[in-house]
């Protein structure tokens, strides 16, 4: 059915977490987080003006006058209102007062915990990731953390991660088609994004899931805003390569 | 004063098996003439650390200068995909890649700045990160559990690029810092290229923004445009195509003739 | 945005018994309008940290503000003699005085700043401080001895006073920082008494200073010379006729009075 | 024969400490430290003009337009080259990095321990003295202290402090009347300044000490800049009260 839809699976990622932030205090997004990039700022404009937007640079709240395509770009501090280090904002985790963090895993598991290291076979490393950069440390202190990852396969969602980069406070996790919530120990599938069904997620899926209702849709507002401010569909480059 | 060299002076003080904490992060305002100064004299043995790193760590796993990199994250963004030649080196087993959380190298860069062998941290849940660090008890604890530690790292090096430092090394970053002022605390000694060295009375305009005091500075060197092809805010933006033409490279000669063609 | 209120509503946030590191040192930028309103609402049992005082503690102790001091050095200068509400108040019980290296006060306040329990720190030699500090073995040593620590001290706030604020509390400090940026990150939440409150575009045009996040700042409080009879450079210098004005205080007739005549 | 001499006690006190910073890599003074402000800047006038100031308002290499009487004052940042906060000047002493630091007692031993804490009947505190500020940490981490007291009475040079603020590595002390120094466990006597005698300063002493030669003066020209730069005496402020 995805030909009906007038939004990408980058809008409804980016739309759906946008709205998770309705109530957030504060929202920390990490290198290569192009998605929750426009995830925080659509939630500033839209839904928490109040949100505090945290990010590597350091700049607190900036006012990107574009998307870029790397998110530590100078974007990322334009027109800051207070200057915190990375350093600082790891220190704030430490403390527990992050309250939202933006993390994604090369390979997720049906508890959440997650792989951003490698793959061995016991005595070597077989395939390099790149890390899972200030996971670790964020996962298991931030209050409430999102996962999101814009493929959805066996190989991401499998059934127990070989090597566990970070786990911890996972919240949610929005993949390219569905939102799973952490509920007690495991994984469950909590929407399912429309263009796609029941039968192919659980093809897709490496640990076992029930039923769950469609995610819903991004709105026109949220889809002109995002459109407007990103014509050149930067919110895409996740899905590329 | 006898600090300002040129880049080969300057790439001659660092001695094969140094370890060097190298600034920026990412693509932005990285030591870049530098990080290709210690490929083209050919270094070996290297030991590099930074929080999250790409274009520089993966040059000198490609130049065959490192044999250790400990960091949080090696990788290009989303445009450029993974850092090759750290992947393959990894892979082959050419390079030890000692993974850290980044909130660790912090850790253990601010240990070697104040003077400590270790430095405790907040838990870093089920990991296998978690598992590379020992615990100790937490002396005013009422026996609630131990408390994560990560070593110190002593640099010998912090390798910075900066907007304005003048001859002695007296030196101001603009915009976002990352880790460079604790690599510059951490370090034994520091090596600076600058966008332009300017008088002393400059620096003072900024005081409040002079972090980098001369006295830990042993080379200062004058390279515009020294983060290419990074980005140094607000001077230049990092250089797609670079990047680019970088990633193109697949062989020493090629490497060579890179390396060449930038110089700085 | 709500955060702007007057001194009497900022005082008001303190809680008796609360824990408060002041910002500012000796005589520089300290918050000095603040301390006296803190004096005016009877505050009973609160606990002051700073590495180095003098009118603010002294203030406290005279006005019984105050049962615990942790403090390297508490002194007026040469000029002025010893701090004499501090001595007595020591020397006949009312006031705990935890001396600390003031070393010890930042590790203190580094440990809260990093949320982790204690802080490890060099040797503090042959002392009575060194005895007051517990030790821990190094986790990652030969058995080469182990490693004096320091306990987290987490203030309920950070009260500092500076430059430049805009209303939500984004501030600038131009100068000395002294501990301020490091209270700042280890209190729970800050209050702010600013010598002026400026528009957000003009902390953006510092914006590499404005280490302050309004974020975690509770209150903003305009007060023009709120550092006085302490300096605020580059503003105003201290006041040598004040401090000494200050200094004839003898019983708490006098002190309401002075309190009455300095408001702010 | 004090009638005789053309400079003042606290003139031979900081030309004393001046010429001890001939080889020194940097030097660091705290609060309250009146003549180590004059030492080190005659000392970088005259013998060592790339010896580096430490101070407490972080500025390194201030260039004073005046002598202020607090040396936490403005003065001390005037025409800085750098901003190192204090704790990182602290972090430089606890790696071993501060060559030179001045410290000051109000009681110092025969050992060069000394007390600026308070004086106590055992249980409670008789006398409450500043507090050591930094000394604890600076006097067991840094290269070399010296100690400098304008007083010279068997009060403050005691055979055994009773309370230990600090020690450490006390290279030595210059008093009002002599310069000690630190020669294995215990303080050596090592010049005398010519306004006294042997005799005078046995008597005034609390620990057993052996002859020694005159301190070399003050020369015309170190009394010359002094002169110039201080006309108010600003350095005499700590012989009054």
């Amino acid at each position: 059915m995805s030909e009906e839809l007038n939004y990408s699976k980058a809008d409804i990622m980016v739309v759906t977490m946008a709205r998770l932030l309705k109530d957030a205090e504060n929202a920390f997004m990490g290198v290569a987080s192009n998605l929750p990039f426009f995830a925080i700022w659509l939630a500033k404009e839209l839904y928490n003006p109040n949100l505090v937007w945290l990010n590597i640079p350091g700049r607190v709240n900036p006012s990107p006058s574009y998307a870029p395509k790397s998110t530590v770009h100078a974007q990322l501090s334009h027109k800051g209102t207070a200057s915190v280090t990375l350093a600082e904002i790891f220190d704030m985790s430490a403390r527990g007062e992050l309250d939202v963090a933006f993390l994604s895993g090369i390979q997720i598991d049906f508890q959440g915990y997650f792989n951003l290291s490698h793959i061995s076979d016991g005595t070597r490393i077989m395939v390099q990731f790149p890390g899972g950069a200030g996971s670790a440390l964020i996962c298991a202190n931030s209050r409430r953390v999102i996962l999101w990852r814009t493929r959805h396969d066996k190989r991401t969602f499998n059934e127990k991660c070989q090597v566990v980069t970070a786990s911890g406070n996972v919240y949610k996790v929005v993949t390219s088609d569905v939102v799973f919530k952490k509920d007690g120990p495991t994984l469950q599938l909590e929407s399912i994004h429309p263009h796609t069904t029941f039968e192919e997620v659980v093809e897709n899926t490496g640990f076992p899931i029930s039923p769950a209702p469609f995610t819903p849709e991004p709105t026109n507002e949220e889809l002109g805003l995002l459109r407007e401010f990103d014509p050149e569909n930067v919110r895409e480059i996740e899905f590329l390569g | 004063m006898g600090k300002v060299n040129t880049l080969e002076q300057a790439g001659a003080l660092v001695n094969d098996r140094d370890r060097l904490a190298m600034g920026g992060l990412l693509l932005q305002r990285i030591p870049g003439a530098f990080t290709r100064e210690l490929a083209r004299q050919g270094k070996r043995g290297l030991k590099v650390m930074k929080t999250a790193a790409n274009y520089d760590f993966d040059l000198l796993c490609l130049a065959g200068c490192v044999d250790e990199i400990a960091a949080g994250f090696v990788s290009f963004e989303a445009e450029f995909g993974f850092a090759p030649n750290f992947r393959r080196s990894v892979q082959e087993g050419r390079v030890k890649f000692d993974e850290n959380s980044c909130y660790t190298v912090i850790a253990a860069l601010r240990a070697a700045a104040y003077g400590v062998p270790f430095m405790p941290i907040a838990n870093l849940g089920e990991s296998y990160l978690a598992s590379k660090f020992k615990t100790v008890n937490n002396p005013y604890g009422n026996g609630d559990g131990d408390v994560l530690t990560v070593p110190a790292i002593y640099p010998d090096w912090a390798v910075l690029h900066v907007q304005k430092s003048d001859e002695d090394g007296n030196a101001i970053i603009y915009g976002p810092v990352f880790e460079d002022l604790i690599m510059a605390r951490a370090a034994k000694k520091i090596i600076l290229t600058t966008e332009k060295i300017v008088p002393l009375t400059e620096i003072q305009e900024d005081i409040d923004l002079a972090a980098i005091p001369g006295f830990k500075v042993e080379a200062v060197v004058e390279i515009p445009n020294g983060a290419f092809p990074g980005a140094c805010q607000p001077n230049y933006d990092y250089s797609p195509e670079s990047v680019e033409e970088y990633l193109t490279i697949k062989d020493n000669g090629a490497l060579a003739e890179y390396l060449e063609k930038n110089n700085p």
